[in-house]
């Protein structure tokens, strides 16, 4: 089945979003105007975008490093995500925060430093809506190399045991840093770990945005009927380096060149336009408005003041 | 009314009375139902299985679950079976419990407990039988309590319980089945606060949890030698009430401070680190500063009592602070 | 296919030390001359024995908390275990191991006091093994609530990647202390976690001393052949309580009293007396040899001296 | 031959000189063999990737699998990206690699090191940037290596690798990247001697790590105030080397004490302990302690710059220490 038309052209919109917006910030990371070093995802965009769009506002969101898809899927803005990666005092955090993006109001929860610490988390906060009854969902969100995490185990264990409206999205992208998964990851798929512990899951195309929001809507579903946890595997793959001081070559030029065949915006722009909800007219349209948004952020960051010194003494305990 | 009750009652008390208050707190444990040390036994009967929840053997997963559900609006309480345990949820509790209401600019809350009991009474063995608090003075974010009577237990956890902040609730279990003085009407003590356990003129012992009854016996001995200690309990190590400690030390001029866990980066090198840094002048003589042996704790009762200072320990420490001893 | 008769007979032996042993632990405990609590394993003492029957000497064995069986099945002692759980000079450690059973001369391994700790530390030992081509095989034992430990995951993924010799072996004896397993286990089967990790896997019936052995011998053939771990998960059940602490009363006395008509031992003995290899003389013969064995153990444990206090400082670095 | 080489290539080059005298070691850690801060880079190539090993991203694990190795005969290295990391692995670290020594008699040993670079350099976040390198001093059986020059570096961690115990040896991401004579030939310097960073008589000023290049800044400004500072580098937080701190400290009186590293329970506070209890009659005037604000890192430069001591602290807390400011 099709999504609706404004879904699907708002996904789309997201996408493009995340393409524009990390290429951006890694021209301002190579500029030193940001500080911190980046992640990007190219290629993978429909994963956090296509998971986060049948999410509510009020869902809980456990995103990854590598995670402006999640972070503007879940409704995050160029301006909020800019003003933390420059650190500076017009950010959510009054820069805090970093790379490390929050914001509880919608639902984004956070991004710890060491990998695989959400695991825990996120069974928290699925069982603090489950106990409290309120209809909430949690995404847990994470790579293949970090579902190698101790914590994993525990996490469905907990999550199965508890029957809790928790979904596990695993953006499988076959790169682990500067290694192939299969290095370091001892299977081809992860799901079935899941379905060892009892939790049902599916293994799907990452790279078609309405395979993956579909997947999310039957598990978020599930969740919210207390049907309990479910095991999302997304296959994608990462047309980037790890991150901006990575030089790359590591990766097969001919993988690279297959996967951009697969391109998740490029499929979804095709079956727009297949389906006659897309012009070339538009697509220049979209392209001059988000440009148009994330220059206006990057103006902003940019003319933002760094956080006041003397803020450091201020929250250093509730 | 006060009657004497154990700590392991004082503690359990307090989870009643605070469950009862606040629906949102819960208790994870492993066992907490049946509850193997006792503290939350048969809580379950009262609150059901939804607030008392037995869980998997994961330290690290239960802290981070207890996490996320602070975060989110539950008060969550993690009882950790042996305190030698919290290192495997030292990710959990040092890097994310005690950092996200700081980066987050005041935004996130993590209101928990973590209560475990701890600490050496023979036959435990290398890592059932640490006292391994002062690892928590380090980390930012962190309140760390230790109580000594079953009253002080009592207060402190119902403060801890309502604390906005991750708490760290340490007991030893040498304590968990003494008795003392408990009122039965509500009553708490706030975190941060010290008290003198036995006044005196001459010497300022600092000890807490399981050092207390050692430090008194102590007071006593030296006290029929005319020497009168001033025994003083922190209670929490973090925040720690400096104005207590330095009260009595402007009256005794003399500091000796005894734990149990390990001696080489304790509490004790904290607080004598603040005496030399914020009260030289007062000091009369160099602090004296007793803790565990620096090696593992080993099993035999013989050995493992060699390895923590005894009250003959601190009797010494005293007369050797007043220059009494070779 | 049936075990040959000396080894059946030297696994036999061994399961009523074990038995024997710690009926008389629990009363030493019960009487203070022991300072540790025990933990018991009436009912399933062909698991810890039966593994250990096709290991080698020098193969390495992570074994339990819960573990005479393994530890006399590998070839510690009565004596030797007694003079630790006593604390006593004249025991391996001088007094400073108690419960923590450790003799690597015969490939007896640290027993961490954290459950679960043992799981990293297995992996090193195959590690080094494979490395330097030892032909040992490292087994670790663990119970069905210890699986659920952080490093469980880490642990297969990483004897499934390098192909490890590691034997995990998990004694499913259906109590986590005080609790029936299900209420902190997802699954009925451990097992199939493994599966899903690349690593084979059996499910056998842990009060059968035969299968028991013959499983674990499969298993350190096909480590030494360079086949990899395996995972054995061997059913059984605890009929006694979980500590000497512990009053019992969770687990039912029809459960109870079912899992006794499945005796290892009695099974065994029923075994040998089948095929003509066991007579009652010889039964009576070998319970006046081994009750002879273990009270002069404990004689010599009451008897040795404690260790001398000047020797906590001894090798506190090496 | 001495050549000015990078803290990388001098910590690059003890892995291969060892590597290349003991077919024991092997190295294991998340893309140790690509190197992502190229202290192990191509180190497969040469000794192959049996000995230079990528592991699944598992702190906990990967610690536990070194210790089961070390007990097995080989002498391994893990890498652990960034030392924030180490609290994931705190049990296995803590509660088991230092512990088994001394509890097995002396029978099992555990001749590892862990590899850690971490500390701030602006811009990675609070918890990608902290110096814990304190809470591991107190704990059993470990050693704690934090070198502040290439030469210390190449020297210190050669002997980390010879020596029979657990050895975490800190690394600071900002010094990562300098360079310092280091000679060709092989040299060794032993864990627990100090060593003089600038020779001076008028205060102590003990710092290291990165915290060095800071103390010798401050120390260079003093001096054209006239007043000389001598700068210690511990080098080794455990063991400790007293000896030279205390003979120091017989020339100045005078003693201040550096880290990047949370301040509260740092290693500042056993420094100053073991002055207040040991070296009294040395101090005249009250030990000055800096290190980091006791909160969590900010991540915005300008914030987690603030959070640390400067140069500037350093020369405030030496001139408080001489009594010269208000
Ligand atoms: C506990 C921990 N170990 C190591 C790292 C460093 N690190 C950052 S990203 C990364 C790789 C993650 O791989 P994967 O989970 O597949 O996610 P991807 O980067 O492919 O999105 C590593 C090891 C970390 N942040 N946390
Ligand atoms: C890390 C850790 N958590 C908790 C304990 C306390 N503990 C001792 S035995 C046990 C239950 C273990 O259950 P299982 O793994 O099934 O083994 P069994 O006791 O049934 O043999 C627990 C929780 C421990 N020793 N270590
Ligand atoms: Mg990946
Ligand atoms: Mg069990």
């Amino acid at each position: 089945m099709a999504l609706d038309h404004d879904t699907l052209k708002d996904l789309y919109r997201k996408m493009v979003t995340v393409r524009l917006l990390e290429k951006r910030v890694e021209q301002l990371v190579m500029a030193a105007r940001i500080p911190c070093s980046g992640h990007f995802g190219l290629g993978q965009e429909a994963v956090g975008v296509g998971v986060c769009g049948p999410l509510r506002k009020e869902d809980y969101l456990f995103g990854t490093h590598r995670g402006f898809a999640e972070y503007i899927g879940k409704g995050m803005t160029p301006a909020e995500i800019l003003t933390e990666y420059y650190g500076k005092a017009t950010s959510l955090s009054r820069g805090r925060l970093g790379q490390h993006l929050l914001k509880p109001e919608i639902g984004v929860m956070p991004l710890p430093s060491s990998l695989g610490s959400e695991f825990g988390m996120a069974v928290g906060a699925a069982l603090s809506s489950k106990l409290r009854g309120s209809g909430r969902v949690t995404v847990n969100l994470f790579g293949e190399g970090t579902a190698g995490q101790s914590d994993f185990g525990p996490a469905l264990e907990m999550a199965s045991l508890w029957r809790l409206p928790l979904i596990f999205v695993c953006n499988n992208n076959q790169y682990v840093e500067l290694a192939h998964y299969r290095e370091v990851v001892a299977t081809e798929d992860i799901a079935p770990r899941a379905g060892a512990y009892g939790v049902p899951y599916e293994i799907v195309d990452g790279n078609d945005i309405t395979l993956v929001y579909q997947a999310t809507e039957r598990a978020a579903s599930r969740a919210r009927q207390g049907g309990g946890p479910t095991f999302l595997e997304f296959k994608t793959y990462r047309r980037c380096t790890h991150y901006t001081g990575d030089p790359g070559g590591y990766q097969p030029k001919e993988e690279i060149a297959a996967w951009a065949q697969k391109d998740p915006i490029d499929r979804c722009r095709r079956l727009m336009m297949a389906q006659g909800l897309w012009t070339a007219a538009d697509e220049q349209a979209m392209l001059e408005a988000v440009s148009a948004e994330i220059e206006a952020a990057v103006q902003f960051a940019e003319e933002s003041p760094y956080p006041d010194v003397s803020t450091i003494y201020e929250h250093i305990y509730a | 009314m006060s009657r004497r009750i154990t700590f392991i009652q004082a503690v359990r008390e307090a989870f009643q009375e605070e469950m009862r208050r606040d629906g949102s707190i819960i208790i994870l444990g492993e066992d907490v139902r049946k509850g193997v040390f006792a503290t939350t036994s048969k809580l379950v009967d009262e609150f059901g299985p939804e607030r008392v929840i037995n869980t998997p053997i994961a330290e690290s997963a239960i802290v981070g679950a207890a996490i996320g559900a602070a975060m989110t609006g539950l008060r969550p309480v993690v009882q950790i079976m042996f305190s030698d345990f919290t290192y495997m949820a030292m990710e959990m509790i040092a890097n994310q419990a005690g950092q996200w209401h700081y980066i987050s600019d005041g935004v996130l809350k993590t209101p928990m407990v973590i209560e475990t009991p701890g600490g050496a009474r023979g036959g435990a063995g290398y890592g059932h039988s640490q006292s391994v608090e002062a690892t928590f003075i380090h980390p930012p974010g962190l309140k760390v309590v230790a109580a000594s009577t079953p009253y002080d237990a009592k207060g402190l956890l119902k403060s801890a319980i309502r604390d906005d902040n991750p708490v760290l609730f340490f007991e030893h279990r040498r304590l968990l089945t003494q008795r003392g003085e408990t009122p039965q009407e509500e009553y708490t003590i706030p975190l941060g606060r010290a008290d003198i356990k036995r006044k005196g003129t001459d010497v300022t012992v600092v000890a807490y949890s399981a050092s207390i009854p050692k430090a008194l016996i102590a007071a006593e001995r030296l006290s029929q030698q005319g020497i009168e200690v001033e025994v003083v309990d922190p209670r929490t190590l973090v925040p720690l009430d400096k104005e207590t400690i330095f009260a009595s030390l402007q009256k005794t001029y003399h500091l000796v401070v005894v734990e149990e866990g390990r001696r080489r980066g304790g509490f004790g090198a904290e607080l004598a680190a603040i005496a030399v840094e914020e009260w030289f002048d007062y000091l009369d003589a160099p602090v004296q500063r007793l803790g565990g042996l620096d090696a593992p704790l080993p099993y035999s009762p013989v050995l493992e009592t060699a390895c923590l200072p005894s009250a003959d320990d601190i009797v010494h420490a005293v007369l050797r602070s007043l220059g009494q001893e070779v």
